[in-house]
Formats: structure tokens, C-alpha cells, sequence
């Protein structure tokens, strides 16, 4: 099996350095975590590894053999697979063509349908999916796509695997069967290279780990396990941080939002909820439990089937996100890339789309200084990493991109209720810390704010009271002081599964 | 209804709309449902069946062709033009597909390598296309008294004239293409999300440059049967051929937006075309009440379709 | 027994022109009693899936004006092979080589002739007005891609040059569709170009394109007592003109008749799929010159 | 060079080519530069230029519309039948601008509510109001005889036609819309991602059917004033039409994508269009041959900024 060795390669985007001279090795038998904060430029060299990017300087040696990658076929053939990042699926095509997809096997000229999908259920099989290959990718959930994704990189047989935030879609069940695929491969003598912004995961899986931070390789620790997590933190954002949670206890205010018996499409039964002004609620489920579905509900995203909305105790006519945000209720949704954001427009006019209506001039045009001066204080205020306010939103890391659909909603100046569906998907610890300092600001100023999450310790970390769900029903609730991860696993996980090995908290 | 059914009946509603309002107008129109009709309706679409199986492909791959009417022009005349000199009718077809190979693969070539917005590249190729057309006959049309050339539009077989064959030979071999090929299914990959194919190691650029390019020479095919039924290539044939062929494929379910795209829909889909055009015609609607007409049968399909589609979301 | 079908198909059913002479046609077929089947033939593929679509209704046979001439041989193979009687109108039909096709009657006008009247309309009008032939410019509103466009424009042209019009006087606009504006724009800058001309005299195939250069040379202050412009078809686009309070430049249009056209093809079809009376295989008709002074009239006589 | 001062260029590389053209053509091609020419080439602008406004927003937000053409006509046909009927002007504009309207929010409703595909929805609506224009005029162009009207299309103000006028206020009017309202930013909004701009509290829906609507009032504007210069309504105008609206504003960059667009760009676009057409009749090219150049120019315009962009993408 081979090595795989980055020799002081850079990368030039207009107005950024998105790689600066970064060297390091990674060797067979190998998981090599990448880490670093949002834009420090892991996803821009995975994707100079997969043949997407041409590197400006350096070059890039698969045993000891200098590679030259002109397309991504040029990769595949060298034994090299990406898990990207952004996932790269197509939607109307089945999971044994996707997962094939560039490699379909064919008899006598014609596809051998049969047999794709054997080779497919086999391997799905073999990871611990269960799936059926027939089945259309636009049928299944996020999580589900991801496996897919990550079947079809497996399914190349590579040399060389990177995994770019493999779990920032999945949730508990999914992230096991993908640690065991990563020890297995590991075992196989492959070498691997891991980014994510979970410590824990890194913990467990990684044998070595790369630093970066603005473009630059900060170091690269050869054992993994001697080095502390906050060297690892500090490394990274370059200062110190403390407990990244920064729970603080507030003072609840008197009830604020009640949901009563919504009901929709895709919820087998009518749900209710309520909480106070100032209260952070956590919603913690599997993937697929409804909590997305309960929230686009309540936002007035989806069709209503029963069900209304109180805030202070008035009804709130919410058939469409407009009527929620007039109300002052507001969502930040799990899917970036297709409900988050205005992917050609710029980091200031992702900001501004919504709250501008507030300051127009003679409540018709708009106040172009306010909003650019909105947008930088954004920028400066949540660290957004971008040359400019005016930069297209696409051309940001995963990570800065979530800080900016963040801005949009903490720039509305009625907000009483903010809704974060998986808002710390794919940030680095350092926002995360800012953004869960924000959810308590904004909770201290007498807002609801509700946290959906998959990440265990995140919702425990934050919130004051928790709700799980399972199967699309409320299975319980806890409160700061009841709630731990053994309680909360054993209402999300469906009956009769216990054992699930908790992820150290930290 | 157990769900596989229902799956079965959804899949075919279009198809099964379609039988249904076949039996009634063969019941309620007069000579709608005879031998001869029903050929005449089939040699209606022959043009618009061939050109509809590469469009189909062109639309799935999220591209799109406006200079297929002219291309049909350009065949026909220089089919016409070659025979009237050399009197081959081997050199003449030959000319004919190669011609239309060559704008295929121009425009795939400006579209995939060049990156010029299709509507706009395919739109220059079709009034160059047309010039040309026009500039090669000067204007005029081109006869055609080649015997062997005009029986290519009507020997029939088994009571049915060639093209007819040709056009259900053409959806035959695209189902194929589309359904049980690499080339197909990589297809309506690059449609469906170009930069994962993309990743995928699939060479998307000579993928599209192969879809251009068969489509020309499925469409020069067409002219020059054209050609051969009309016995003579016509500078000014077929114009807006283009948004016929496109709207009998969208009729058909494939999607505008690429990725999605079933032959079986686009034989409806120019089937529906091909009929109320005959059925108009039969009942003696009047000229300007024929756009009518057509306009609220177009919306009509597509409602039905759209509603059909919606009421399966809310399952 | 089921009333005898006969089909009359023509090029351009939009055209106010072919909509008259299917209301003509209509009318001999309630005073002679058959079917008349109206099908707009756009182009040669619809042309031939109409013919095929009259077989199918079991039609006696048709009256056509066919997108192209030169659709001649289809259109007598499949009249042929469906066992129609055809004959055609307004344009003759040619074979390959150009020939008119002898087997199938005519009855229509010559383009060229037609063109020709638009000249010496032209020229009488001009003498009238006491303008010298070499100060006039010529606008010839030019459409080269239809046949009879082509025709209808070099009759008139050759019938200006044979006066003693000087060949360097006749100036070409070619409009890029056949509909006013596009004239609009053609004539204005042909206008542009030869500023030299104080005065001007145009036509085009048809009454939108005379119209259209009319328009154009109002607009830059070439006005009725500077311009003479004369269309062809005596269609409503003309009448509008003429009922102008003062008149314009739009000085006449030739007149051709639907009526006869529409009437008489209709029921020489007719009688030949009934009563096997063959029609005469060519009958020209003429147009006159149709002005504001004699519109009333000349309708009148022509039944419109 | 200066970032901000490439940068500048670079916005504004079209317009700066379009200024060297013009600079190239008043010294090269005899009588361009003349103040009687450039009104000309203005005017046979003029309505393109109008609609082209409104086919902005509507392909920015995702859309399509082929249905101006028709509107045109209907417009043109229905004003002067109205100002026959009642003599009177106000209610003849009336009517044109409220059809135009009641076409565009149907057009709305049809794409936004009832989630039909705009093309064939438009195609439909085309195919529909054309027939309409037909069927009211009984095929024959309906004259104009009130001076009051007339005068919409020929009085000049500071030597400029009013056309002319009403085009650039047209301009103006939908440039600011576009950059400085909330509308025009959503419009871009929903068509760069729908789904993101709903969720972002945008009313998709209202805002389409908006978009349609005032395309429909706009373009019945363009048609009441055509209809005045030619002094009659036409059944038959302005067919084909639409290509050269959608034409003119991909040419300015205006993206079939949606998401994207810029009122200058348009405006540059329009004035190519017209000038290439203007140049070839100057030059007496010869009308097969415009053909070909039409389709060159087009390749040629598309092709620069192509290279633009990726140069820049290259850096
Ligand atoms: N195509 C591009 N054009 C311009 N800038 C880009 C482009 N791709 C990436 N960048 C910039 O390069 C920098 C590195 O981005 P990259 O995606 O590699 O970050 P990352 O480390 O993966 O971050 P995250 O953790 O948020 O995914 C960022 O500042 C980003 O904005
Ligand atoms: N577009 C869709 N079409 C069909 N079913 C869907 C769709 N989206 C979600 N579902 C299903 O609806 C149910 C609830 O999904 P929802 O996204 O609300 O769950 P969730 O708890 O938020 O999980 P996640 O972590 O994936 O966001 C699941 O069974 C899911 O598979
Ligand atoms: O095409 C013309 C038509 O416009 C009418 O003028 C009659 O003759 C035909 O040739
Ligand atoms: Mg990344
Ligand atoms: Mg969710």
C-alpha cells in the first residue's frame, strides 16, 4: 500500500491563500486527521488530492512518485477516493448507479443492471447499511446519502481515502458503522486522511493529526493520543479556550412559545411543546426522528395538517416562513447548500435578504451603507473568513458559510424565537464556542432559542432543558439536572437497543 | 390498491391518459380511427419521433438544441444538392449525415469546451445553420427526382411507409441507449449533477460533444427523409421544429432541468402532439381557433401531469 | 349520401389574404353543397401530413397553395397514390427542374406580372406629379426569401428601369420577417443611406412592407407630397389607409381578387371529382390598381 | 493594474467593447454616425428594449417567457380595436395594459402556483394569445386613425421619439427596481435557490406572479406603442419575437440560471442586437448572408465574455 506525501503545496484563490506551503506525510495503515478552523484550507487540499484543483506550488508524491492530477478520473485511476465535503450525489439515478457511477458494469456493451446491484448490496452489506440499491437517492434521507457516498468512495478499492466531515450529516447509528468502516480500512493497510471538527472523533479514530491554520501547516503530531485537547484547541484557533460550551444559567421569563398539536404530513401524530422567554430547549433525536419536520412546521415551511402556534400567548398565523418572520420566529435549516444559501450572491446580500425590510428608505429602497455596514460588523463579529463582504457566498468554507446564515437571523431586529436546526454542522470549536455564546446572549435577552443537534454532547452542553424524539413522536424530556447522555440515548434509540457505547464527554 | 400496483399505474398514467383518449376519439371523431389516418398521424410525427429520441438525451444532460429545424433544412437541401450533381444516393446521404455530425459537434464542442450558454450557442448555430441553407439553394428549393432517393419517404412494410420504421427503430435503439447503457445512464448523471459525475471520473465535456453530435445526425436522418417524402430540400423547412420537438419531450416528463428523462414518456409525448394536430384537423377547427386549441391542450397535459405529481408527494 | 369533401390548403392561414379566400370557398360550397376542409400548410411536412389527413377523411380532392413551389412532385405523388384530384392556386407548381407540372390546373396570379402593374402604377402617378425619373429613389422592400417576393419585387423594378429609371436610383431594404415593423426598419435605413433622394417612391411583396416604408419616411419628414408607395393585395392594411382623413403616402395597392380565386378553384374541384369536367390547366387572373379614389367601387365590382 | 481598477473594468469589459465597436463602426461604415441613423437604430429597439427590462427579472428569477411576442400583438390588435369601438385613447391603453396584465399574472399563476414548467406554460399562453389576437381581429390588422394615438409613436422630444424615451425610462425604472429594491433582490434571491429564499422569507409565489405581471403590462406597453408607430394593430407581429428579447438579455449576461443579472449588461445587449442588424443593412449584406453573420455575432459576443470569465477565473 502506499504513502501519501504533500510537499509545500499552495493554492491561490482571488484575494485568498487558501494554502500556504503545506508539507506533511501520511503513511499506509494510517488515519491522518486533518484539523483546523473553518477556511484554514483542508477541504482546498483534498480537493488538490482528488485532481479537482490544480496546486500553484508544490507537488504531491503517492509513493514517492510524483502525481500531476489534470481531472478527478486522473485521481480515481492513481487509487485515490474523496469523501467530500459537499456531497456529490445524483439525485434521479439509483444507489448501485451512484455508488457505480464511472464504473458501471457492463455486459456485452449494456449495463448489467443485476449485477451493479449486487456488487452494491454486497458492499452495503459489508459496511453494515442497510439499504436497497434500487432504491433512488432523492428517496433517501441526508444521512442516508452520506452512507451512499462513502459506499461509493469504499467501492473504488483506493490506496489513498480521505474523508472530508464524513459525520456532519449522520447521527449516532450511522457515525458507529463509519468508525467501524475507518478501523477496517485502517487494518487494511490503507492510508486515510480524516478531517472533522469533533475532537472525540479524532480521538478515537485518528493515529496522527495535522494542524492548519490560515493556509499554514501549524504542526503535525505523530502520536495522536499524547497530545491534550487543549494543545490541540489552541493549536488551531491560536489562543487558549476554556469549557467551549460557556453554559451560563439565566433567569426564565414567563411562558413564550407553545406549540399545541401541530401536525403534518410526515409526523405520525400531532406534537406539542412549549417553553419559556430566555430558555435554550434542546431537541435531540436520530436522524429521521421529525425534529426538522417539526420545526419547518412551526416555521410555517411546510404544509400544516393541524395544529397552532402561540407566542405570548397570541396566535401566530404562520403559513409561510414570511408570516413566522413577521411574527418574530425564525429558522437557520439543517441543508446549507439547498435551503441556507443564495449560493451567487454575496456574503453581504446572504446577510441582508431578510432583515433589510426594516430600514428602507421611504419604505421602498434600499440603504446600501447600512447594509455593507451590517455585513462587516457580521464578518468581524462571528469571524466569518472572507476576503471580502462582497465575495460569493459559494466560494467560503462549509464551516464560514453557516456563520453567515447565522448573521442573517441574528441581524433581525424582532427576533423572539430562533430556531437552530444543526447549527454547528461542519464549525470549528472556536465558532462553535462563539455561536453558543451567541445562543446565550440571545437567550439572555428574553428569546427562545431552539437548538436541534445531533451531537450529544453539544445539546447537553447548552441547553437547559432537552427534548427527544423518536419516530417522529416526543419520547421524552429532561432537564439540565436529569439529563445525561445514557438518558438521552435511551429515549432516541428505538426500543429494545441499549449498550450503545457513549462518546466520552468531555 | 397495494402499493407496486399503484406504483405501476402512476408510472403509466401519462400512457394510460393517452389509450383512454385515443378510445374516445375513435369513437367520437369520425375517420379517426382508420387504417389510413392513423398511418397519416404516425408519418405526421416521423420527423419529430426521430429528433425527440436525441433531444430527450440533449434535455436529460441539461442542455438544450434550437437548431435542430435548421439543421433538418440544411440536410434536406444539401442531400438534394449532391444527388442533382452526382446522382449517388450513397454520397448523398452520406453528405447529408456527415453535414449534420459536423453541427452536432460544433455546438457540443461551443457548449462543452467553450462553455457558451447552450440557448445562445444553439441559437447562433441555428441561423448560421439556416445562412447556410439558404446561401447553398439560393433560396430556392432543390427538386429531387432521384426514384430510388423519394422511395426512402414512402415504401411502406407491412402497410406501414419507412419512416414510420425509422422513427420506432430510433426509439427503440434510445430506450436502449438511455436505459441499458453506460452512455445513457452517464447521461442523465451529468443532467442530474454535473460536478458529480464529474468526480466520478466521467468525461462530461465529450459526453455532452457525443450527445451534440448524434443528435445532428439523428436530425439530418430526419431531413433528409424529409427531403425525400416532400422530393425536394427546402431552405425554409421545418422552422420552429425546434420548440415542437422540445415541447413533446417536456410532455413527455423530461425535465428542463436535466437528470430525468423516460423514452417511453417522450413517445406520448409526441403521440399527444401528433393527434391533436390530426384530430384538429378532422373536425375542421378553424385556423386561429387551432392555436387555441393547442395552447390549452399543451396546458392541459402538463396540469395533469403537475397535479399527478403532486397528489404522489402528499403520499 | 355523405356530402362530396374537398380540401383547400394554404400556406399562410393567418395571412388576411388566404382567409378570404377560404371565406369564398366556403361560399361555393354552400351553393354547390360539399364539404369544404380548411388546413393551414405551414411548411412541406405539414403540407404532407394534411394531404394524407384529407385521404383519411375520404376527400374528393383539393385546392392548395403550397409553401414552396417546388413542392410540386410530392404534392402530385401523394394526390397521386391517394387517388385526389388537386389543383393549385394563387402560386403554380414546379417540379425539380422548375417546370410548372402540367398534370395538376392552375389558377392564380404571376408575381411577376403583379410587380409589374406595381411599376407602371408607379410611374403613371410620378408623370402625374411631374417628377423626373432621375431624382427619384426606388425603395424596393426586399423579402428574397420567399420565391414570390422575389418576383413580385423584380417585376416591379423591371418595369421602372424599362421606363428609364436609373438603375443606380433603386435601392434595396431587405426587412428580416414580412410584418410592418421590420419593413419600419429596413426602409429607415435605406433612408440613412441615401439621404441624396428628396423623393421616393416603394413597394414590397405586400401591403405591410409598403406600409412599413410609409411609416418610416413619415417619420423623417418624407411626407404624401414626397413619397409614393404602392402594396400588393388590397388587404384591410390598405383600406385602413385609405380611410385616413388626409391621405398618405400609401398612394394604392394592386388588388387582387380571393374571391375568384377562393370560389372558382373551389368549384372547379368540385365538378371534376363529381362530374369528372377537368379544369382549364392555366387561368391567369389580374389585379388592378386599387387607390383611394376608386376603393369603393373597384370592391363593389369585385364583390368584397 | 490596480485591483478595484481591474476589477472596475472587467464589470464593464462589454460596455467598453460595445464603445470601441461603435467608435470602429461611425469611422468605418458610411452614414452610422448620423444622427438620423442612431435614431433609427434606437427606435427598431425600442419595444425589445422595454421587454427586454421585464424578461430580466423574470429569467433572473429562474423563468422564461415566450409569450411576449403574442402579447405584443394582442395588445397592438386589442388597443386599436377598443380605440375603433370608443374613440377614446385613455381607454384603448387601458385595455391593452390591463390584457397585457391579466396574460402575465395568468402566465404567474400557472408557474409559481400551479408549478407548471415555464416554458411550456408560456408556450402555451403564446400559442393561446396569439390565437386570441386572430380570432378578435378576424386575422385583418385593425386601422388607427386617432391622431391622439398615433402621436405615441412619432412625437419627438429633444429629437428623440418618444419610443425612445419610454424605452431608457424603462431602463431606469427597472434598474433601480433591480438594485435598489427589495423586489428586484429577491427576484434574484429565488432564482439562485428557492428553496433557500422561502425559507429566507421571501413569498416565492406572490413575487413570481409579480414578475409576470408587470412582464405582461410592459409588454402590452410595447405593444400599444408598435401599434401606434405602424398606425394599426397587427395580428401577426412581432412573431419570434421573444428569442430576440431572451437573446439580448443573455447577451448581457443575464443568466438562464437565474440568480443573476444587470441592467447595464441589458441595455448593452439590446444595443448590440440592433446595431449588428443596423450595420448589415448599412452595409447591403445580403439577407442569406445575415443569417450567418447574425449567428456569428451572437457566437462572437458570448464567446468574449466567456473568455473573460475564465481568464479571471484563472488568476
Ligand atoms: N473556489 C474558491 N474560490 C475562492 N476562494 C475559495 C475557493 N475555494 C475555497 N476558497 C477559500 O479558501 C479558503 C480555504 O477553504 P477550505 O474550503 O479549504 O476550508 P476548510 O478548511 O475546508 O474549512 P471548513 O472547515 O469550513 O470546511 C477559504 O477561505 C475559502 O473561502
Ligand atoms: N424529502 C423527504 N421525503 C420523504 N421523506 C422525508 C423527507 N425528508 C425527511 N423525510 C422523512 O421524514 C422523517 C422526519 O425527518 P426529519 O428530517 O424531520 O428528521 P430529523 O429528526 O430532523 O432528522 P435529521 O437529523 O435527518 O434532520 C424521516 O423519516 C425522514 O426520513
Ligand atoms: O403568398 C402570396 C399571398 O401573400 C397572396 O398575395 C396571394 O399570392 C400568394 O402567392
Ligand atoms: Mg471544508
Ligand atoms: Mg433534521
Amino acid at each position: 500500500m502506499s504513502s501519501l506525501q504533500f510537499d509545500n503545496i499552495s493554492k491561490v484563490f482571488p484575494g485568498v491563500k487558501a494554502l500556504n506551503g503545506v508539507s506533511f506525510e501520511a503513511r499506509p495503515g494510517q488515519v491522518m486527521g486533518l484539523l483546523g478552523e473553518n477556511g484554514a484550507g483542508k477541504s482546498t487540499l483534498l480537493k488538490i488530492l482528488g485532481g479537482q484543483y490544480k496546486p500553484d506550488g508544490g507537488r504531491l508524491l503517492i509513493d514517492g512518485q510524483e502525481r500531476h492530477f489534470t481531472s478527478a478520473g486522473d485521481a480515481i485511476a492513481a487509487g485515490v477516493a474523496i469523501i467530500h465535503q459537499e456531497l456529490q450525489y445524483v439525485s434521479e439515478l439509483t444507489v448501485a448507479e451512484n455508488v457505480l457511477l464511472g464504473r458501471l458494469p457492463t455486459r456485452m456493451g449494456f449495463v448489467d443492471h443485476k449485477a451493479a446491484r449486487r456488487l452494491v448490496a454486497e458492499q452495503l452489506a459489508a459496511i453494515g447499511v442497510e439499504l436497497d440499491p434500487a432504491m433512488r437517492l432523492s428517496e433517501l434521507s441526508i444521512a442516508q446519502r452520506q452512507m451512499v457516498e462513502i459506499c461509493k468512495a469504499v467501492m473504488q478499492d483506493a490506496k489513498v481515502i480521505a474523508f472530508d466531515e464524513p459525520t456532519s450529516s449522520l447521527s449516532h447509528r450511522e457515525t458507529e458503522i463509519l468508525f467501524r468502516l475507518v478501523k477496517r480500512l485502517r487494518s487494511e493497510g490503507r492510508t486515510l486522511i480524516y478531517i472533522s471538527h469533533r475532537l472525540e472523533e479524532l480521538y478515537e479514530l485518528c493515529d496522527a493529526c495535522t494542524i492548519f491554520r490560515d493556509g499554514r501547516k501549524i504542526v503535525t503530531h505523530e502520536v495522536m493520543a499524547d497530545v491534550p485537547r487543549e494543545r490541540l484547541i489552541a493549536d488551531m484557533v491560536g489562543r487558549e479556550l476554556q469549557d467551549i460550551y460557556d453554559y451560563r444559567s439565566r433567569q426564565h421569563g414567563p411562558m413564550r412559545l407553545e406549540a399545541r398539536g401541530l401536525h403534518g404530513e410526515r409526523l405520525p401524530e400531532p406534537l406539542s411543546f412549549a417553553m419559556r422567554g430566555g430558555e435554550v430547549l434542546g431537541f435531540f433525536g436520530l436522524v429521521g426522528a421529525g425534529r426538522s419536520e417539526l420545526m419547518r412546521l412551526l416555521y410555517g415551511a411546510d404544509a400544516r395538517r393541524g395544529g397552532e402556534v402561540l407566542l405570548d400567548g397570541q396566535p401566530v398565523a404562520a403559513s409561510s416562513p414570511a408570516d413566522a418572520i413577521a411574527a418574530g420566529i425564525v429558522l437557520c435549516p439543517e441543508d446549507r447548500k439547498e435551503q441556507g444559501i443564495l449560493a451567487h450572491s454575496s456574503v453581504a446580500e446572504n446577510i441582508n435578504i431578510s432583515c433589510r425590510r426594516h430600514g428602507l428608505l421611504g419604505g421602498v429602497f434600499l440603504r446600501h451603507g447600512q447594509e455593507a455596514q451590517r455585513a462587516d460588523d457580521f464578518i468581524k463579529k462571528l469571524r466569518i473568513k472572507t476576503p471580502s463582504r462582497e465575495q460569493e457566498i459559494r466560494l467560503l468554507s462549509g464551516g464560514n458559510q453557516q456563520k453567515v446564515i447565522l448573521a442573517r437571523w441574528l441581524a433581525e431586529p424582532g427576533l423572539k424565537v430562533l430556531i437552530l436546526d444543526e447549527p454547528t454542522r461542519g464549525i470549528d470549536v472556536g465558532a462553535k464556542n462563539e455561536i453558543y455564546k451567541i445562543i446565550h446572549d440571545v437567550a439572555a435577552s428574553g428569546c427562545c432559542v431552539i437548538v436541534i443537534s445531533s451531537e450529544l454532547p453539544e445539546v447537553l452542553g447548552i441547553a437547559d432543558r432537552l427534548i427527544v424524539m423518536r419516530d417522529g413522536r416526543i419520547s421524552g424530556e429532561l432537564t439540565r439536572d436529569t439529563a445525561s447522555e445514557t438518558a438521552a440515548l435511551a429515549l432516541a434509540l428505538p426500543d429494545g437497543i441499549s449498550g450503545v457505547p457513549a462518546a466520552p464527554l468531555h | 390498491m397495494t402499493s407496486p400496483a399503484r406504483a405501476l399505474l402512476k408510472e403509466h398514467s401519462m400512457t394510460l391518459g393517452y389509450l383512454l383518449l385515443f378510445v374516445v376519439l375513435s369513437f367520437s371523431v369520425e375517420n379517426f380511427f382508420s387504417s389510413a389516418n392513423i398511418v397519416g398521424l404516425l408519418l405526421s410525427v416521423a420527423q419529430i419521433g426521430m429528433v425527440a429520441c436525441t433531444m430527450m438525451l440533449c434535455l436529460a444532460s441539461r442542455d438544450f438544441d434550437l437548431s435542430v429545424g435548421s439543421t433538418i433544412a440544411f440536410a434536406g437541401v444539401l442531400g438534394a444538392m449532391v444527388l442533382e450533381r452526382t446522382g449517388s444516393v450513397g454520397l448523398a446521404i452520406g453528405g447529408g449525415l456527415m453535414a449534420g455530425a459536423l453541427i452536432g459537434a460544433g455546438n457540443g464542442v461551443l457548449i462543452a469546451y467553450l462553455r457558451v450558454n447552450a440557448l445562445i450557442a444553439t441559437l447562433a448555430t441555428m441561423l448560421m445553420v439556416r445562412g447556410l441553407a439558404f446561401i447553398a439553394s439560393q433560396g430556392q428549393a432543390v427538386g429531387i427526382a432521384d426514384e430510388g432517393f423519394i422511395s426512402f419517404g414512402d415504401t411502406a412494410f407491412f402497410g406501414l411507409p419507412l419512416p414510420i420504421w425509422m422513427t420506432a427503430f430510433c426509439f427503440l435503439i434510445f430506450g436502449v441507449l438511455l436505459n441499458h447503457t453506460v452512455f445513457g445512464r452517464n447521461t442523465l448523471a451529468i443532467g442530474g449533477n454535473p460536478e458529480a459525475a464529474r468526480l466520478a471520473g466521467v468525461r462530461v465535456e465529450r459526453l455532452r460533444v457525443w450527445i451534440f453530435l448524434l443528435q445532428g445526425v439523428v436530425t439530418a436522418l430526419a431531413g433528409l427523409i424529409l427531403s425525400a417524402r416532400i422530393t425536394s430540400g427546402q431552405p425554409n423547412a421545418a422552422t420552429g421544429f425546434e420548440l415542437d420537438v422540445i415541447s413533446a419531450c417536456v410532455l413527455g416528463g423530461v425535465s428542463l432541468q436535466g437528470g430525468k428523462a423516460r423514452i417511453f414518456g417522450v413517445v406520448i409525448g409526441v403521440l399527444i402532439m401528433g393527434t391533436v394536430e390530426n384530430v384538429m384537423n378532422l373536425l375542421n377547427v378553424d385556423a386561429f381557433y387551432q392555436y387555441l386549441v393547442r395552447g390549452l391542450i399543451l396546458l392541459a397535459a402538463v396540469l395533469l401531469d403537475q397535479l399527478k405529481t403532486r397528489g404522489e408527494r402528499r403520499n | 349520401a355523405e356530402p362530396v369533401k374537398i380540401g383547400f390548403l394554404v400556406k399562410q392561414a393567418e395571412e388576411p389574404w388566404f382567409q378570404d379566400e377560404w371565406r369564398f370557398a366556403e361560399q361555393a360550397a354552400k351553393d354547390k353543397g360539399f364539404t369544404l376542409v380548411k388546413i393551414g400548410i405551414p411548411n412541406g411536412e405539414k403540407m404532407m401530413a394534411a394531404i394524407d389527413n384529407l385521404a383519411a377523411q375520404k376527400a374528393a380532392g383539393f385546392v392548395i397553395c403550397a409553401p414552396d413551389v417546388k413542392l410540386g412532385v410530392a404534392v402530385n405523388r401523394a394526390a397521386k397514390r391517394h387517388n385526389l384530384k388537386v389543383m393549385s392556386v394563387d402560386d403554380q407548381l414546379v417540379d425539380g427542374a422548375g417546370k410548372p407540372i402540367a398534370d395538376i390546373p392552375h389558377m392564380g396570379i404571376s408575381g411577376y406580372e403583379i410587380g409589374k402593374q406595381v411599376g407602371v402604377g408607379l410611374l403613371e402617378e410620378m408623370k402625374a406629379r411631374g417628377w423626373k425619373l432621375d431624382e427619384v429613389g426606388v425603395l424596393r422592400v426586399a423579402f428574397d426569401q420567399l420565391p414570390t417576393a422575389k418576383d413580385r419585387t423584380m417585376g416591379a423594378v423591371d418595369a421602372l428601369k424599362a421606363a428609364g429609371v436609373p438603375v443606380a436610383n433603386i435601392v434595396d431594404a431587405p426587412q428580416a420577417k414580412t410584418d410592418t415593423e421590420s419593413a419600419f426598419n429596413a426602409a429607415n435605413i435605406a433612408f440613412t443611406k441615401n439621404a441624396k433622394f428628396k423623393r421616393w417612391v416603394a413597394f414590397g411583396l405586400n401591403d405591410e412592407a409598403a406600409l412599413g416604408a410609409v411609416r418610416a419616411g413619415e417619420g423623417r419628414g418624407i411626407k404624401q407630397d414626397a413619397m409614393l408607395a404602392i402594396g400588393i393585395g388590397g388587404s384591410q392594411t390598405a383600406l385602413n389607409e385609405f380611410t385616413k382623413p388626409t391621405p398618405t403616402a400609401f398612394y394604392g395597392t394592386v388588388l387582387i381578387s380571393p374571391k375568384r380565386h377562393g370560389y372558382e378553384t373551389a368549384v372547379a374541384v368540385f365538378e371534376w371529382a363529381t362530374q369528372g369536367k377537368a379544369p382549364p390547366p392555366v387561368t391567369l387572373t389580374s389585379g388592378t390598381l386599387m387607390t383611394r379614389k376608386n376603393q369603393a367601387e373597384l370592391r363593389k365590382q369585385m364583390g368584397l
